[in-house]
């Protein structure tokens, strides 16, 4: 099994791990590190057409990986964000459910 | 019988272990540091891709930057007492959820085996760029993240931008204007500020080195500005610096700088070069450098504002 | 040689991943965040080991990172677990 | 000569991954997290330390080897600092 087809049997398997944690846990900050994983699968995937793609004398090929320099950037300021509203939610709603079961609990437990 | 493989084979399957246990973990803590461990074995992943560069930034920022914001993050969440967060799905949506996720993990496990041979490439592309008029940079992610895909890499500077004032903007109305909370109230250890006082200017440093050595190696504007924006917070953290207001002037200027010196850039581009995003033959080179100083000035400061959250109001101008 | 080198990186790696049980079982967050530094120190040993075996240029870079960063998480995660001595006061 | 540097690099990278698995074992065995704490600092120091040591003659330029020399330095300076901090909290949440 050559390098890179692994690489990419690892992206596929991690976005599949990620996606499965962003359905199954309840917590915000875990849904959001799922969500970081499924993000990284995918740039592994571009990981493996950078190196597949080598040719004019490197090794890779820099256009891929170029973007996927950009993509973690934009990940990351992505997740910045969504922590700054999950902790918005946890302010304004004294807990972090996203259930909107839940949230109509919370409604009747404020005193207004 | 080659050992290497047999090496690739380990850390593949450590890297897949480490991601289920950041899933599987129970309390969030142990998930992040399952985490910033994934973020480091994936670094030695992409250096088995002959990706020293993707290695740098997925270790700044996968590992290390965004193992310290969920922490942070959960430190805040414990003091707002906001620890519940519902039940999860029940066994059935859990089966459910698991076998389309094995789907989708299948479907692209598939297409990945399944790429074309020959292999489509743009490396003669940024070759060109690497090696077009007066540039003559070694690295071909610089000359393709500055040259060749200039607009994108100006966009993502503003997404940053966009980031930080989106956090900014969901604070307290009557806050606007002051300080995001410390990321650490209590008063630190001494191990902890000889820690800081040693590593961050060594760090600084090796920011520094590794923006500018970045033009011909592995490295450039943003691993420099991600590990100079580490430093920044390791500061903050032993409370040797205190996070700036955020109607500070000079915190504003830094951190539109990047964004504001390419377009600069660009737009004389298209009056002295012919066309946007063009450089002056001769000149490209220097201008990139300074354009990238720019940007890591940039990315320096957004990374730590992000951590470091919405202004809280409570800290004193 | 280099064989031998990359056996070695081998090793490191494995041990490291045996070290990693011991995230897996804790029993508390100090001994998961030193089963997380071993990984740190055991991963960039194996990086600079694989590096200089298949003659990757520019991995002495990654390794200064690494270190760095290995370094500013740990600070993180220790000011989380020392959290509880009065941490309320400003 | 080059076949002396070899043995050196050998010897010297043979002895870090002992101290790596020897650290590894400590976290294992050890029956409190303060003697686990003391295995760990093993494998951070002598450890990598040793593998830096037998790659520097490896290495392609002296810069290079100095860059080694700092990797080593910063775990250590990073080491020795949170093993002090960590046994604190861990102190602590004897009391």
């Amino acid at each position: 099994m050559n390098p890179s087809l692994l690489a990419g049997l690892v992206g596929a398997a991690l976005v599949g791990l990620g996606l499965y944690g962003l359905i199954a846990h309840p917590h915000p900050l875990r849904k959001l590190l799922a969500f970081n994983l499924v993000g990284s699968g995918v740039f592994l995937v571009f990981g493996v057409v950078a190196r597949r793609g080598a040719a004019a004398g490197y090794a890779f090929d820099p256009v891929p990986q170029a973007m996927v320099i950009t993509g973690i950037v934009v990940a990351f300021a992505a997740s910045a964000l969504a922590v700054a509203l999950i902790l918005r939610l946890a302010v304004a709603g004294g807990d972090v459910s996203l259930d909107p079961q839940a949230s109509g609990r919370r409604d009747d437990g404020e005193a207004e | 019988m080659s050992v290497l493989p047999l090496l690739d084979i380990g850390l593949a399957l450590l890297v897949v272990a480490v991601a289920a246990w950041t899933i599987a973990a129970r309390n969030l803590f142990a998930s992040v540091l399952g985490y910033v461990a994934y973020g480091l074995l994936l670094a030695l992943v992409w250096v088995r891709l002959h990706a020293p560069d993707i290695a740098l930034t997925e270790a700044a920022v996968g590992g290390g930057v965004t193992g310290v914001l969920l922490v942070t993050a959960g430190k805040r969440l414990d003091a707002l007492k906001a620890t519940r967060s519902g039940a999860g799905p029940g066994l059935r949506e859990r089966i459910v959820a698991g076998a389309l996720s094995a789907l989708v993990a299948g479907a692209l496990a598939f297409v990945v085996a399944s790429l074309p041979t020959p292999a489509p490439s743009l490396a003669p592309q940024a070759a060109a760029a690497a090696a077009g008029p007066g540039a003559g940079l070694g690295n071909p992610i610089t000359a393709v993240l500055i040259s060749y895909r200039a607009f994108d890499t100006m966009l993502e500077k503003i997404v940053l931008l966009l980031a930080v004032l989106g956090i900014w903007s969901v604070g307290a109305d009557d806050a606007w204007g002051s300080a995001p909370a410390p990321l650490r109230r209590a008063r630190p250890d001494g191990a902890m500020v000889l820690l800081a006082r040693i590593l961050a200017p060594i760090g600084a440093l090796i920011g520094v080195h590794i923006f500018w050595v970045g033009a011909d190696a592995p490295g450039g504007a943003f691993q420099g500005g991600a590990l100079l924006a580490a430093m920044w917070m390791v500061a903050m953290m032993a409370r040797l610096l205190e996070a700036p207001r955020i109607g500070s002037r000079a915190l504003r200027l830094a951190l539109i700088s990047g964004p504001a010196v390419f377009l600069t850039v660009g737009l004389a581009g298209n009056i002295l070069a012919g066309s946007f995003f063009a450089f002056p033959p001769g000149f490209a080179k220097p201008l990139i450098l300074f354009i990238e100083a720019f940007m890591v000035l940039s990315v320096a400061v957004a990374l730590p504002m992000m951590v470091a959250g919405p202004p809280d109001g409570e800290s004193k101008p | 040689m280099n064989e031998i080198l990359l056996a070695a990186a081998g090793l490191i790696v494995v041990t490291v991943a045996v070290g990693l049980a011991r995230i897996l079982r804790g029993p508390d967050d100090a001994d998961r965040l030193m089963a997380v530094q071993l990984l740190g120190t055991g991963g960039i040993a194996a990086l600079l080991l694989t590096a200089s075996a298949t003659r990757v240029p520019g991995v002495d870079d990654v390794a200064l990172g690494l270190a760095l960063l290995a370094a500013f998480a740990t600070m993180a995660f220790l000011n989380h677990l020392d959290a509880g001595e009065g941490d309320a006061e400003p | 000569m080059s076949v002396l540097a070899d043995l050196f690099s050998l010897a010297a990278v043979g002895a870090g991954v002992f101290f790596f698995i020897a650290g590894t074992a400590g976290l294992l065995r050890f029956p409190d997290s303060l003697t686990r704490l003391h295995a760990l600092s093993k494998a951070d120091n002598l450890g990598l330390g040793l593998v830096v040591l037998g790659l520097i003659p490896r290495a392609e330029n002296p810069l290079a080897a100095l860059k080694l020399v700092v990797v080593w330095a910063l775990v250590l300076l990073s080491g020795a600092s949170t093993a002090q901090l960590i046994g604190r909290v861990l102190r602590r949440g004897r009391e």
